[in-house]
């Protein structure tokens, strides 16, 4: 897990500058999958957004790990999204309440992403995947 | 970080507009029921924010605009947290009148003849004039509670009133602005909510002296002022229980309270957002956040207690001096002595107190019921707060009798 | 006194907001469409009020509060003279939105649905939603101006559609706030005038670049911000010809706007005190009236024509960049450039032109039927003000150029 | 005329102390006769004023000088009243209007009592003299 997300923000951590640093970003939401449009729904958009971020956050029952999906028609946003994907998803809910996103934008230098005055969709996010984990464990 | 201890002459230094003279005298402020006097820290973070931070907040991807965001809505944590309520259910409106308003207008579709709406004799008129105005255009009737002839409420005789009215809102103050007078809160509340009513209280006055607990006291709507709380003017606070603040209808419209905006018709964003629309006032509230801070870091209780002693102090002497008659309940009060001289008109007396540096208040003070009841025109009145001292107690005593030597 | 001869320098000097750097970078602030900056002389008088004059406004017969209340009113004379109407005819409200919706409230009971309102599709949401509830409340018809596809306004097919539709009211904005485009009001509010109606311009960005004589404009209300003419947040102004003013029903009620209250029913006072209840934002009238002090120590005739030139250059070279497609009207224009890069979203640009130190805004920009109307989510926006200088646009250039080549 | 007001202000110029300036203007005031009560209509009230005012400004006819009345319940105001009663009564409407009613209160050190914040009546009395002075003249 955690060296699948170390090995994806490898580069953003090492970027000398911070054109470096959206640049990897933005390379990193390349490589997530484009969203199919059916699921492109008004109810898996997060709101009050001014990029479209649409999520869906579950839990697979027989491996009880998380699993999350999102899009976005922003790059920089859809980068983000990438970075918590890959910090979240299959990991069981015990992970998950124990993984501190912030803890992790903030040692990745992104963390002024993670405020929700930035209205972009990632705190919106984080602040749901770890709801489910915990409403999962009690 | 332990309580600092109640320590006076700290904090008089705290706040610049009480270290001068009027009139050569060194001023003497007893009006702060109009309006609170501000510590440096409220007046240095405004011009902060003028200075280094100035922006529109939301939606603004630079810098300036994401920082004043921030800013912006932590404040709206620290007040949340000052009440003991969630950020969710605060509202910023531009003061106390609004808040009353928006809650008046957000039940306008939901009242008819049917309904009861119950207010007390006490009331400022920003607690009055709303809901006449929503009692005419519902049908709605609006009654008073039973009020002693001293302005005093029976406890048990309101509570027996509103079981009788089995009102359909309740509105309240939580301490008189005329004559400080507490109101007993939590029963009359419990009562209400008894018969199922809806609660507002009114707690321009009493939101800095008594900090309440929201979620204890358990009404449904509070309402008060940044200005009269350390704060700058032009800013209010509407807290409402979630449930209920989200099914008042919109008030104002425009920008940032929708969601979609079509030519024909436009969806809203939940509250607070719903009710919140326009460039809000961001400098008020961050220096409304510095005020929070500034009284976070007193001690409550202390705080309190000072202005009680003060207070009782203050009454003790003034019931000394010949010709006065006090209108406020000396035993249960925020700070507030209201009064007059034998039959001298309020306007002369305060006019010649000014002239010995010594600010209070003179006229109907925004109640004319209260006045009507009381059998006057008008009343002096002098409001203490915490940065009030021993010596403005003597200077205002010894000032009186002089205008009152004055005018024989 | 002789009018100063325009002086970048000098002036950039009154503006400390502008003087630092945003991620290492000097701050290129190209967001005065959303809220300007402030000079020096606006935050000191706040600061000097909190200092030295603290105190609430009206009825108090001591010192500070008559000062504040001096202080206060003329102010409104000083926003009067500058839009060349009379101080009666000045309501002070928290900002451009509540004053529409003070407008909107306030024929709500002369409209029914044989009426018609006409706006355009241009509008801020501050100036349709508002009116889209009017017309649902009473039944009025809600009309849009024809809007060419490229987001301009043909004089000739507006006016011809406003003498076929004979609305009740036009309400229009003085210039976009998304694209910048200035509206040829004269003809159209003539046009209107013709046929009886009445008309209200949102000034809020017209009021400081065009600075308007609204007895010559003859529209019956006018609404602008205090925070986009330099001054600060939570205030706002709405104009209205006096009979017409005074026509409008009552909007917030409390205290200041009553005359009499009783426990029945209450009478008011005239315009413009009816529409002004609770404690004002005193401390944002003062600020406001340094604001307006400090635009008539400018010339305005030279202030604009560098505005002019400045935009000309700007679009001049925003032009040469390739993929960059304008919305704005470049020959009639009040200073913005609102723009997209081929098909990338705005958000990136604007997030990465935010590390080059450069304030744009991304979105929508409170205008979703303009977005519409242009087959856009949304765009880029850089509006300049007289404050901004040629190097403002050659760092804005360069480092859109420099976020282009990272975007590849 | 002038002779009448400057010996009625003649004491209010003199005092040594702003005490002893509002004790004349005080007296001043009991000098002058009560309004009947039939008078005191709401009409003639001006609005706005804390203290009641009430005022009557009149030309006669006959000598073309101008007749003000007026009453207040609080002592100031009416000896505030009694200084504008003394400074116009038995003018002609050219005399009015050349007759400064500013500088006068500034020459007494009462010039903060006719701001307009101070809402005691006292300057609406004095426009409204002006304006019927100016309405007779043209
Ligand atoms: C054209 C226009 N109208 C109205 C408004 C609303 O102004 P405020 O947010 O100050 O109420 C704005 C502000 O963005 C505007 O640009
Ligand atoms: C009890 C009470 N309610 C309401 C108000 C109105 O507050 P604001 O003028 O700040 O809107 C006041 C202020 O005087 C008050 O004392």
């Amino acid at each position: 897990m955690t060296n699948t997300f170390n090995k994806v923000t490898e580069s953003i951590k090492n970027a000398s500058a911070w054109q470096q640093k959206y640049r990897e970003i933005m390379l990193l939401g390349k490589t997530l999958p484009v969203l199919p449009d059916v699921l492109k729904t008004d109810d898996a958009l997060v709101p009050g957004c001014e990029s479209k971020v649409w999520m869906f956050v579950e839990f697979d029952l027989t491996e009880n790990t998380l699993v999350v999906i999102g899009d976005s028609d922003t790059r920089i946003v859809k980068g983000l999204l990438a970075v918590i994907l890959a910090l979240y998803n299959g990991l069981t809910p015990e992970q998950v309440v124990n993984k501190n996103a912030y803890e992790e934008f903030e040692k990745l230098g992104l963390i002024s992403h993670l405020s929700a005055s930035r209205g972009n969709g990632i705190k919106a996010m984080v602040d749901k995947i770890q709801t489910m984990a915990q409403h999962k464990l009690s | 970080m332990p309580a600092l201890k109640f320590d006076i002459n700290k904090i008089r230094n705290d706040f610049p507009t009480l270290n001068q003279t009027i009139n050569g005298c060194p001023l003497v402020y007893l009006d702060s029921a109009a309006t609170s006097q501000k510590p440096q820290s409220v007046i240095d973070t405004m011009t902060e924010f003028y200075t280094f931070q100035n922006a529109n907040v939301h939606r603004g991807r630079h810098t300036l605009s994401d920082q004043a965001t921030h800013l912006y809505e932590q404040v709206r944590d620290k007040i949340a947290q000052y009440f003991n309520v969630f950020s969710k259910e605060i509202v910023w409106t531009k003061g106390a009148t609004e808040a009353i308003n928006l809650v008046t207008n957000g039940l306008r579709n939901r009242l008819d003849e049917n309904d009861t709406i119950v207010i007390s004799v006490l009331e400022h008129h920003a607690n009055i004039v709303p809901w006449q105005i929503l009692s005419q255009q519902t049908g709605a009737k609006l009654v008073t509670l039973p009020l002693n002839q001293d302005g005093t409420l029976e406890t048990e005789q309101c509570c027996e009133f509103i079981k009788q009215t089995k009102p359909s809102l309740l509105a309240i103050t939580q301490a008189s602005n005329t004559l400080g007078n507490i109101t007993n809160l939590k029963p009359l509340i419990k009562a209400a909510k008894d018969e199922g009513s809806l609660v507002l209280v009114d707690g321009a006055q009493g939101a800095m002296h008594l900090k309440p607990d929201l979620r204890e006291l358990n009404c449904d709507f509070y309402v008060c002022s940044s200005h009269k709380m350390l704060g700058p003017t032009g800013l209010g606070v509407l807290y409402g229980r979630y449930e209920e603040l989200n099914a008042l209808d919109i008030y104002q419209s425009g920008g940032e309270m929708i969601d979609k905006v079509y030519l024909t018709h436009s969806t809203y964003r939940p509250a607070p957002a719903k009710f919140e629309t326009g460039t809000p006032n961001i400098s008020g509230v961050l220096g409304f956040g510095a005020a929070l801070d500034y009284l976070n870091k007193l001690d409550h209780a202390q705080m309190r207690q000072y202005e009680q002693k003060l207070f009782s102090y203050a009454a003790q002497e003034l019931v000394k001096v010949e010709g006065i008659t006090i209108y406020s309940n000396l035993s249960d009060n925020i700070g507030t002595l209201c009064f007059n001289l034998n039959d001298e008109h309020p306007y002369d007396l305060a006019t010649l107190l000014d002239g010995y540096g010594v600010a209070v208040r003179s006229g109907h003070h925004c109640t004319q019921p209260l006045m009507t009841h009381l059998g006057v025109n008008g009343t002096l009145r002098a409001s203490f707060s915490f940065y009030n001292t021993y010596d403005d107690v003597d200077i205002f005593i010894n000032s009186l009798k002089k205008c009152i030597a004055l005018l024989d």
